[in-house]
């Protein structure tokens, strides 16, 4: 199925929860991340979102409504 | 939003009258392939993803009572 | 084919008219809320923190009260014209409406902001809540009034077509928007008695000088009385939208009418007898009455989650005829580029979310835990700030077309903006939520206290604050870009047909729904049985233990602060 | 009617999440013992707590065998005792508050804790807590109580038993 460049928008949205609680996930079996670790993995759901999109992608020349 | 512009997109050099009328918003129908009537459709994603919201609602509220608040100190017991 | 201003000028004239107030007061609050954001987080500060208390009350007011509520009116204008397909019977009476509920806004707002002004000697710094005996000037009690008597009248506009448009079809099943209207309507005169009372008979007396005292619980339960359901009136039109334009905008059909009616009589039935839920650490309100407002609370979830089922399924439908296949593969399939659409969907995922923790405010013990700390707001701005204010700003791209005749300006900045409201309110109220658990309290102007440290769980309280900073940016930034659409738009040339503007039927109509759903009269008798059962006795010992008018002298928020404040630190 | 089989077993499993949450809040006042402010506390006249037996010197009381009663005034924009003179209760005590204010409303909030109450004129929040080991708490108006809300904090020190030299019974 192809992603669309919305469709990565939304996505990248919806990866900025999912980074923020990770560190909640690792605070309850008691491994405390920094800060910084969310900010890494937000860069690396983006770079795995940008990654199926260059994949999946039509070409070019594709409008789709 | 270096997504949208990275990529060249031919829609956006185009004169805006040119798109079809109703584009802009509440172009879901304009994509319809087929129809489903009500005796087609079975709704089974939404069962789904309300299963799984009803497990996270029953965990998080779980947590949310006996850890977090039954476990702080202080409680009011009269 | 035509659009909704060219079918109905006048009406269209109307909701513009309205959505200007409501866009107007979303820009200034919006304002209020970013200096709100990086003040009390100690990033910026452009103004003292005893003025602080003029901006929270006028954020308050104007978005939860005049933003939301002028969009209603516009909204319900709109839908009560369309569903019944005829023009509202008197336009005088609408644009009197219109008149009246403006001018008592302008009231309440001017009252708000001369605060800013000391020496006007008028202040309303008694945020959105005005708990007695903190006094403000009578200006914003009686614009407050003539606020809610100018909805009453918008109420009777919308009855009136109705009863209209019956004389003409006895038959028929009342159109499924115009019955959300009409439910909407009676749940809010029901609920908004307790604010006028409290107003009319107590406060606006009380800050004449005609009665020297009040008893500030009996003002504080009037004012839940009418508090709580009021959250429902913000949220019903965002179930209207969600009921009725969703499933077009996704490209499908109504999952199910029937169910829709008995959800909006639920809201009708349960959304007036809990205000109590919000007093649970308030003296002189026993435990037994608190458990009875719990267990309607915790009843008034169903309606909510039956609607998470129905509107996800009216997606699917949609996703589905689109060509989406297997168990969550049809998620791609929405048409995630429409602004209106997926403005409207991150809505609804955030109202999820917010549906957890109003789970845990409505838990009767639990709710020590996190009363009156930023939790609270954490919430409501997942609800009101999001599932609400995001449908508004999402319905719009979709409404305004039809009211101007002309097509928004841009939908990729439309997407940017409705995505950036969603990743800001993560960050800000994910942060509040957390900090809240950490105890910080709400409405204050202070990062940090004197004489103790907060300690949060995970993380610090520095990474919290800086979360709600950036946050709170973006929100204002995504205020920003929709404000500057919608009025780019009215630039637009006008054109033939500048949206999709139908609404294609139920896939399961009306027809198959008892008739018992549409007696509005004996839903509204329940209604009123249930808000006496539950009210009578609190405040019958209410008014036992104080007075009607109490013994509390009113403490006016005009006062010298700044001699107070030495007062306190020597 | 025509609801569909998925849409009656959500209806089923809603009902049973709102049945569950019910349940778990009985089972915090019935099980776990947490009870709610009520209105056990009674009324006082607001104006008029300096002639109050209790209010008129407001701190901490013994009532008994490690039970404590502690008086507070809550005001615009300080709380008697717990501003300037911070609450002092032994360790391992069982203490019971009684909240009032003096004007406006207010919040009695004991920082990080489930100890929260509101301070209404007119009436008392009665309401009783076990202290365990020593601590410092800190104590915030959680209630929007004016223009210096900001700055209406206390605090409460739970000290070793060994070390408390009694109750103050005011301040």
């Amino acid at each position: 199925m192809k992603l669309t460049r919305a469709g990565v928008l939304i996505l990248v949205a919806f990866s900025v929860p999912v980074a923020i609680e990770l560190r909640t996930v690792f605070g309850l079996f008691g491994i405390d991340l920094p800060l910084a670790a969310v900010g890494v993995f937000e860069v690396i759901l983006v770079a795995a979102i940008l990654v199926a999109y260059a994949i999946t992608a039509e070409p070019e020349t594709a409008t789709g409504p | 939003m270096s997504i949208e512009t990275t990529r060249e997109h031919p829609e956006r050099g185009d004169d805006p009258d040119d798109r079809p009328p109703g584009y802009v918003v509440g172009s879901g129908p304009d994509d319809v392939e087929r129809e489903l009537s009500h005796d087609e459709f079975d709704p089974i994603g939404t069962l789904g993803i309300i299963l799984v919201y009803f497990v996270i609602l029953a965990v998080m509220w779980a947590f949310m009572y006996f850890v977090e608040f039954l476990g702080r100190g202080i409680t009011v017991v009269g | 084919m035509a659009t909704f201003v060219d079918r109905y000028p006048e009406e269209a004239a109307v909701v513009r008219a309205t959505f200007v107030v409501a866009f107007v007061s979303l820009g200034i609050g919006a304002f209020f809320g970013l200096i709100q954001a990086l003040h009390r987080t100690g990033y910026v500060r452009i103004l003292d923190s005893v003025d602080y208390y003029t901006i929270l009350t006028g954020h308050g007011v104007l978005l939860a009260l005049v933003f939301t509520i002028f969009f209603l009116l516009g909204l319900f204008t709109w839908a009560v014209a369309r569903s019944l397909e005829r023009p509202l019977p008197d336009i005088r009476l609408t644009w009197a409406w219109f008149g009246l509920t403006t001018t008592g806004a302008t009231l309440v707002a001017v009252a708000i902001l001369a605060g800013l002004i000391p020496s006007l000697g008028v202040s309303a710094d008694v945020l959105y809540t005005f708990y007695a005996p903190l006094q403000a000037h009578p200006l914003f009690y009686a614009g407050l009034t003539m606020f809610i008597v100018g909805t009453w009248m918008a109420g009777a506009d919308w009855f009136l077509a109705y009863r209209a448009w019956r004389a003409d079809n006895p038959d028929d099943r009342i159109p499924l928007q115009t019955f959300m209207v009409l439910t909407t309507m009676l749940m809010w005169y029901l609920s908004t008695i307790g604010v006028a009372v409290s107003a009319v008979f107590f406060l606006l007396p009380w800050s004449f000088g005609i009665v020297e005292t009040v008893n500030p619980l009996l003002t504080r339960t009037l004012f839940w009385f009418f508090g709580h359901p009021v959250v429902y009136f913000w949220l019903m039109p965002a179930y209207l939208l969600w009921y009725t334009v969703l499933p077009k905008l996704a490209g499908g059909r109504l999952f199910s009418d029937p169910l829709a009616r008995v959800v909006f009589v639920l809201f009708l039935l349960l959304s007036t007898p809990v205000g109590i839920h919000h007093q649970y650490l308030d003296p002189g309100i026993s435990e037994g009455f608190k458990f009875i407002a719990m267990t309607n609370t915790m009843f008034l979830l169903l309606p909510s989650l039956l609607t998470a089922f129905t509107v996800v399924a009216s997606m699917e439908h949609g996703a589905r005829q689109r060509g989406g296949e297997g168990y969550f593969k049809w998620l791609g399939a929405l048409p995630w580029r429409d602004p209106a659409f997926t403005g409207m969907a991150l809505a609804g995922l955030m109202f999820a979310a917010g549906g957890f923790s109003g789970m845990i405010n409505a838990g009767m013990n639990i709710n020590y835990l996190i009363h009156n700390t930023l939790w609270v707001p954490g919430h409501f701005h997942m609800t009101v700030g999001t599932a609400v204010a995001l449908t508004m700003m999402a319905g719009s791209y979709w409404l305004v077309p039809q009211l101007t005749g002309k097509r928004l300006y841009s939908r990729p900045i439309g997407l940017l903006q409705v995505v950036l409201w969603f990743v800001g309110m993560v960050f800000m109220s994910n942060a509040m939520h957390r900090a809240g658990l950490a105890g910080v309290p709400r409405r204050t102007a202070e990062p940090q206290y004197q004489s103790f440290d907060f300690s949060t769980a995970l993380g610090s309280v520095g990474e919290l604050q800086a979360q709600i900073a950036f946050g709170g940016f973006l929100l204002f930034v995504s205020v920003v870009l929709f404000l500057f659409n919608i009025l780019l738009s009215s630039f637009e040339t006008p054109m033939e047909s500048p949206v999709d503007d139908s609404l294609p039927a139920p896939l399961s109509g009306a027809e198959g729904s008892p008739l018992v759903l549409d007696d509005l009269r004996l839903w509204t008798g329940i209604a009123i049985v249930l808000v006496i059962l539950a009210y009578t006795l609190p405040l019958g010992s209410i008014v036992t233990d104080a007075g009607l008018f109490g013994d509390s002298p009113g403490f006016p928020v005009l006062i010298d602060a700044v001699a107070m404040l030495k007062e306190v630190v020597a | 009617m025509e609801i569909h089989a998925y849409e009656k077993f959500w209806l089923a499993a809603a009902l049973l999440l709102i049945v569950g949450l019910i349940a778990t809040v009985s089972y915090g006042a019935v099980g776990a013992g947490i009870e709610m402010i009520g209105d056990e506390g009674g009324t006082v006249d607001p104006e008029a707590l300096d002639d109050h037996p209790k209010f008129g010197d407001p701190g901490v009381y013994e009532s008994g065998e490690d039970e404590y009663d502690v008086y507070v005034v809550a005001e615009q924009f300080a709380f008697r005792p717990g501003t300037s003179d911070p609450i002092e209760v032994p360790a391992n005590s069982t203490v019971t508050f009684h909240v009032t204010s003096a004007d406006v409303i207010h919040g009695f909030e004991v920082v990080g804790t489930n100890a929260n109450t509101m301070a209404i004129p007119g009436q008392v929040a009665t309401f009783t807590v076990e202290v365990d080991g020593p601590r410092d708490y800190g104590i915030l108006c959680n209630e929007y109580c004016g223009s210096a809300h900001h700055a209406m904090e206390g605090t409460m020190e739970v000290v070793p038993e060994d070390e408390y030299d009694g109750p103050e019974g005011g301040d």
